[in-house]
């Protein structure tokens, strides 16, 4: 009897977040190569839901036993995978949920083992809010914007804002990078001299937009938080030039799904058997945390 | 000719403003079954007024009447539902569609929009055999035709049953005399089922072969509109260009310097085979042939656009110290040997600059210091050349794609002149090129077999040939069959010489 | 010697022209199968089969834009806007399947409508009237859907659902569409002129030929096997995601001119075409399987294009010299 | 007439060439600073100074490829990798600045050496072999970083540093390019055998100019071009993600076009390519400022790129007829 085979499809290889998640599972792979093997794979381009399904039809074809998804799109991703639970294979949802309606109208019971974004953005923006005045003003640089964690994100540094009577002036995408990040900050400055902070939806528009604070000189003036917790921005929160972040403990994320559908497989667990949730942890990261 | 009384074709007060004025007050009348010799300098608008009259370009001022009815077609396709029709000067084949699809371009037989192909096959074969052509597939891609070939394809289209009016413009400037004895065989054909014609032609023997009436243009105006019986050659170039030009008079061989360029045992596949000659100091040869016996692929063998499969060329310097080899056309040029080739719109020109840019791309170290360009010496330079060959310009930055189509040869000649070969390799360097502006070149070819260069020149106008080379060899299927002496030759045996290869045989074989 | 131009000796000169390409497929399954020992499966030719119509139907209207040394970069957003449309009718007014769909196809047509007509009124670059069209398309998806993946379920999926073998309704219409596609190319007065008008629009005009009408059918075509391609890939997700087809347009030009037609318009081959759509698929479904990294799936990408339009280059010199 | 044929009429003739595109852009900042009390501001002007250095030097080098009827799409790739490389150089291997500059700067030269290099080798088209490019040299960027963000900090933002009025050295160093590249183009001998090449190749070839150097050299150049972009945008973002520049082969190629640079060869300027930069950075800028959304963005964009080259060819015509 061979180890069972997992497939862990991730998003786009090229963000550090899923790089991360990638090496974290390998690396629980290595710990117990006894006890599965692992094909992982990503998509180009974040978005691509197409992309991901060739994927993850070519995982079925390859005969995995579980299949751990980061769904590039909480819907469109669906009749994909319940063409791969109709063969037979094991299947675990996380970072970015399944759309429930959707799994309901195919019938199908996918576990989600991940964390909340919403949940994690508002704890960055609340640790924003305390250095901010009711009445301040304040500005949301978001992914692309058709993504769902996008969504989730901004909904989040919205929440903390409400709560903290801070008017945010203006939501424009960054579209995840670095350069758009920095050029849009740098324009939502120059239309709103009083602008006090910036919250960006991952840590690489952060970068971009601390590189705008400082061109407009406002360096100390202006604040910026960011999400995700990669390794570019330790010396920014170090300095303070990064309020606080998030961390998903992205090489965890994986592994948690890996460990679920793992033991499912050991016992046997039908696909509808399987718990329907597990979250997992979201941090605030700032200078202060070790 | 019995000509009816009531013209086909009438025009009257015909104009044409570009940024000049090159057509003004033009009246003309066309009979059925005539053939109308229209002439003049290179940029006198004869092009144009053709144009005009197909529909191609649409006339400032003035009217026509088509049979009495008025007649102002706006595309070339209206012009030739009634039955107007030309065949251009440059030519305009598709070459990755078919000889067949070239042929019946825009009326492709067809049910429902699919092809007939047989059918397609048929309708060309007879179209070509009309003019003689029995001898090319109709299925193969045009790119694999000669340009001479190409011609006659080109004027293969135009021969339709509907014509009532048909053009010619420089038709046999790419021709050798099987193919244009051929083509007047079918003019005459045609004026005698009552098509008019007009033909376009700066050859004025041609002209006085096979035309009823000459009308002569100069600067865009009617000059002269009478019967071609009684008027002589030299009072049609008076009327043309308003000087008398000297006619080539019987020449003595020209003195010979020492040998600078041996070629030998050079061929390529089966169109150039195993040809050896050598070319002179102060020395005009000649290379005369039929179409597609291979003269314009052997210039491009010694030249190094090609490569050859065999063979070695040669060059020596004036001292006759051996000049290194070359493989490219690039070295060669260091070498200072040039190539006028024979389509100079596709492989000459860069059409869209100007005359100045055109010039000088031969040898920009001349007119440059330390790779910057010195615009006030280029421009020098050129406006010199310019003058010299009688460029009929607005002035050097003007773009050549406006120039008329003898002076846009005088362009690349002048090109070579600014290059100061020692060897110059000419293909067809007359095609297209007025009476006028051809004793310009040969005036300056002239000048430079005197100052010791050496010219190897492929011509398709045995005349040409006959009056200013000192040897002509001729090539047929692919081999140089023989070179004559000055004054070893007559027109016959030449030909006869061009025909020796079994030359069908040849067409066969090299279009398989 | 491009299949558009009718072969001399039949049908092995015909399938001459496939050779260099289908050495290169071969190849590449070859090597998948010796890395993977599930590689060489029905299920895996099955899943590539299915994932190639999208792709397959905007190549064989590539295929006719490039033949006029045109190009569309817009497709990838005119796929979105079809498959969004479609989704809208279907979700928000309340249409019928067909209705729905004929909306998609009809918005496509459209798109490639006014990109031709633009390109040829004003006698601009389609390149770069296509890349304004990207950017004003791709604008129009998101308002069509409020930027939010659309999900619309069964109702769509006929044409991805499994028919014959597990083959998909799709891929069969693709794979009729690259045979229509071929006859017309070589065997129909409109396929004559657009390799005319690719190799010389300046003579097939003085052939009394208006180019203009040509050329916006072609694009109008490839608007609409866009908006095809669209409800193939809308049927496959089971919804309409306003992103989808991103970057689409460079994979499209890159199967396009493996299979060997030239950017410079004139020559070309909807066959082989075809035989680089699968070519891509291939290598995407092996890469996949084999579980390579990202950044050496990109480089294994890259000089797979590169060495496959190698490969066919030198094939073809060979042929055009022999 | 395109400023690479000398203005007949000297001064304003030249003037009149940058009309067309001059009315569009002064036509924006009008727009832009009614609909933002902050637009027509000393800041933004700076602001948009300092952000369009790297976009700049790519489409200086994209104006000698377009002219050369070349393509080059992996200018964006190339950008990240020699960001990557330089930034790699000082972290990893504790280089100095300006060895790690030179590293960036030989590694997009050689990148373009090899473009050059194989599509004159085998006489393939610029397009394909770029497009190989963009996939293999963007994996090497992942390669480089770990496919991670890799922050530098200070050491590397000299470029980037304000010098006079707020305006970098990146700045300054854009527009001295933009100078040379234009008397480049127009007055010397390379220059000239560029147009030519890009007019009709074989007819040089046959005029004594060798193609093949010339190419590789545009090629290499606009390499060494976009490595230098790499390294503005390094400075400015203080990081190198191996992320950036996607994309932005598409927004060189519209800089440029919108500039009247023909995608067929032998027509284009330099200069008018810095007002199409300027016309994009603009566009960009207030949109951005005025919070226009995502699907009003693509949209206008689009519009505006079309009616850009649409006023310009105008123009130009107009200019060709009198
Ligand atoms: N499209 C154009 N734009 C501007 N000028 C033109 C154009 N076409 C022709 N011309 C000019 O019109 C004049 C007449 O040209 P045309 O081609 O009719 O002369 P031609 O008599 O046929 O000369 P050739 O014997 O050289 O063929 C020339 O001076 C030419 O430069
Ligand atoms: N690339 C090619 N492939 C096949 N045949 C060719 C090719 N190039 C030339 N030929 C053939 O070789 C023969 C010699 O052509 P070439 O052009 O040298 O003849 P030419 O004497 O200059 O005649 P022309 O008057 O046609 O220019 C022609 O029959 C032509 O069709
Ligand atoms: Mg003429
Ligand atoms: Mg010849």
């Amino acid at each position: 009897q061979n180890p069972p085979k997992v497939a862990l499809v991730m998003k786009s290889l090229a963000n550090e977040f899923f790089l991360t998640m990638e090496e974290g599972a390998k690396a629980h792979q290595k710990a117990h190569a006894k006890e599965y093997t692992l094909i992982a794979n990503g998509i180009k381009d974040e978005t691509d839901a197409a992309a991901q399904i060739r994927i993850v039809e070519q995982m079925v074809a390859q005969k995995v036993d579980a299949l751990v998804i980061a769904p590039a799109d909480s819907k469109a991703l669906v009749p994909a995978i319940k063409a791969a639970v109709d063969k037979g294979v094991l299947v675990v949802n996380i970072d970015n949920k399944l759309d429930p309606a959707a799994l309901k109208e195919k019938g199908l019971q996918v576990p989600f083992v991940g964390p909340d974004n919403r949940a994690g953005a508002k704890l960055v923006g609340d640790a924003l809010a305390k250095t901010l005045k009711a009445g301040d003003k304040v500005g949301i640089i978001e992914g692309v914007s058709t993504t769902f964690n996008a969504q989730q994100r901004t909904l989040g540094f919205q929440d903390a804002m409400k709560a903290a009577n801070v008017t945010v002036l203006g939501v424009q995408s960054g579209q995840w990078e670095i350069d758009k990040g920095n050029s849009v900050a740098s324009s939502m400055l120059r239309e709103h001299p009083d602008l006090k902070a910036l919250l960006a939806g991952n840590d690489s528009m952060a970068l971009g937009a601390v590189a705008a604070v400082k061109a407009a000189g406002k360096t100390g003036k202006v604040t910026v938080v960011g999400y995700d917790n990669i390794s570019a921005i330790k010396p920014m929160l170090q300095d303070g030039r990064v309020l606080a972040t998030a961390d998903q403990f992205a090489a965890k994320q994986a592994v948690f799904g890996i460990e679920t559908a793992l033991k499912a497989l050991a016992a046997k667990t039908p696909q509808s058997g399987m718990p329907a949730e597990v979250k997992t942890d979201v941090v605030l990261v700032t200078r202060d945390s070790k | 000719m019995a000509a009816s009384p009531a013209p086909v074709l009438a025009l009257q007060g015909i104009g044409k403003d570009y940024a000049a004025t090159v057509l003004d007050g033009v009246g003309l009348e066309l009979r059925a079954g005539e053939v109308l010799a229209l002439t003049g300098e290179n940029g006198a608008g004869k092009s144009t007024l053709s144009k005009i009259i197909c529909g191609l370009v649409t006339p400032t001022r003035g009217q026509m009447q088509l049979g009495g009815q008025p007649f102002a077609p706006r595309s070339r396709r209206e012009a030739e539902a009634q039955g107007v029709r030309m065949v251009m000067q440059e030519l305009g084949l598709v070459s990755n569609l078919t000889v067949a699809e070239n042929l019946l371009m825009g009326h492709l037989p067809n049910r429902g929009g699919w092809l007939q192909r047989g059918r397609l096959r048929e309708l060309a074969e007879r179209q070509l055999a009309r003019i003689g052509l029995t001898d090319i597939d109709p299925d193969m891609p045009v790119s694999r035709l000669g340009i001479g070939h190409q011609q006659m394809v080109e004027i293969a289209r135009n021969l339709q049953d509907d014509t009532r009016i048909l053009i010619l413009d420089e038709p046999t400037a790419m021709l050798t005399p099987r193919e244009t004895g051929r083509l007047f065989g079918q003019i005459a054909e045609l004026a005698a089922a009552g098509v008019a014609l007009i033909y376009v032609s700066h050859r004025l023997e041609e002209l006085r072969r096979i035309c009823d009436r000459v009308a002569v243009l100069r600067d865009g105006r009617l000059v002269d509109d009478r019967p071609m019986a009684g008027v002589s050659q030299a009072d049609l170039v008076q009327r043309m260009i308003g000087r008398a030009v000297d006619d080539g008079a019987q020449r003595p061989r020209r003195p010979t310097g020492p040998l600078r360029l041996q070629v030998r045992g050079l061929g390529r596949a089966q169109v150039v085979r195993d040809v050896s000659l050598d070319l002179h100091s102060g020395e005009v040869l000649g290379l005369a042939g039929l179409v597609g016996s291979g003269r314009t692929e052997l210039l491009r063998l010694i030249y190094g656009a090609d490569k050859a499969d065999r063979g070695t060329v040669e060059l020596f310097t004036r001292e006759g110290k051996p000049a290194p080899q070359w493989s490219s056309p690039v070295e060669a040029v260091r070498q200072r040997i040039g190539l006028v080739s024979e389509d100079r719109k596709s492989e000459g020109l860069l059409l869209p600059q100007p005359i100045r840019v055109n010039t000088t791309v031969s040898d920009l170290r001349a007119v440059s210091q330390a790779g910057w360009l010195q615009p006030a010496k280029e421009s020098g330079t050129v406006k010199a050349l310019v003058q010299k060959l009688r460029v009929r310009c607005r002035d050097e930055e003007q773009a050549v794609s406006a120039l008329s189509g003898g002076n846009q040869q005088k362009v690349v000649f002048a090109r070579w002149l600014h290059r100061d070969c020692e060897v110059l390799l000419l293909d067809e360097p007359t095609r297209g090129v007025d009476i006028g502006a051809r004793a310009d070149l040969y005036a300056e070819l002239e000048r430079m077999a005197a100052d010791g260069r050496a010219l190897l020149m492929v011509s398709s106008d045995l005349r040409e040939l006959m009056d200013m080379c000192d040897r002509i060899g001729v090539m047929s299927g692919g081999r140089l069959v023989q070179v004559f002496e000055r004054g070893e030759w007559t027109e016959q045996s030449l030909l006869a010489a061009a025909f020796s290869a079994a030359s069908e045989k040849t067409i066969k074989e090299t279009t398989a | 010697m491009s299949a558009a131009l009718p072969a001399r000796n039949g049908i092995n000169a015909q399938l001459g022209t496939y050779l260099g390409l289908g050495v290169v497929l071969v190849g590449m399954i070859a090597l998948f199968s010796s890395l993977s020992q599930y590689f060489f499966t029905t299920d895996t030719f099955v899943a590539i089969v299915n994932e190639i119509p999208a792709l397959a139907v905007m190549a064989v209207g590539m295929t006719f834009v490039l033949m006029i040394a045109g190009i569309d970069l817009s497709v990838g957003s005119v796929l979105a806007l079809s498959a969004a449309l479609s989704a809208m009718a279907i979700l928000q007014w309340g249409w019928s399947t067909p209705a729905a769909a004929l909306v998609g196809l009809a918005s496509g047509t459209l798109c490639g409508l006014l990109l031709g007509s633009v390109s040829v009124a004003w006698r601009l670059p389609s390149f770069i009237v296509s890349l304004g069209m990207l950017e004003v398309v791709r604008g129009g998806a998101y308002l069509v859907t409020g930027s939010r993946t659309q999900y619309v379920g069964d109702r769509i999926a006929g044409l991805a659902a499994p028919w014959i073998g597990g083959v998909s309704v799709s891929f069969v219409l693709a794979v009729v569409l690259v045979i229509v596609g071929q006859l017309v190319l070589t065997r129909t007065v409109f396929g004559r002129s657009v390799v005319g008008i690719g190799t010389n629009e300046e003579a097939m005009r003085l052939a009394g030929v208006d180019p203009r009408p040509v050329r916006i059918i072609v694009f109008a075509l490839t608007g609409l096997l866009a908006g095809l391609a669209g409800l193939m890939q809308a049927a496959r997700l089971e919804a309409a995601d306003p992103n989808a087809g991103q970057g689409m347009e460079l994979r499209v030009i890159a199967a396009v001119v493996i299979g060997g037609t030239s950017l410079m318009g004139g020559r070309g081959s909807v066959i082989n075409t075809f035989i680089g759509v699968l070519i891509i698929a291939v290598l995407e479904a092996g890469l996949a399987q084999v579980g390579a990294s990202e950044p050496s799936k990109r480089i294994i990408t890259g000089c797979v294009i590169v060495v496959a339009v190698i490969v066919d280059t030198l094939r073809q010199r060979r042929a055009d010299r022999g």
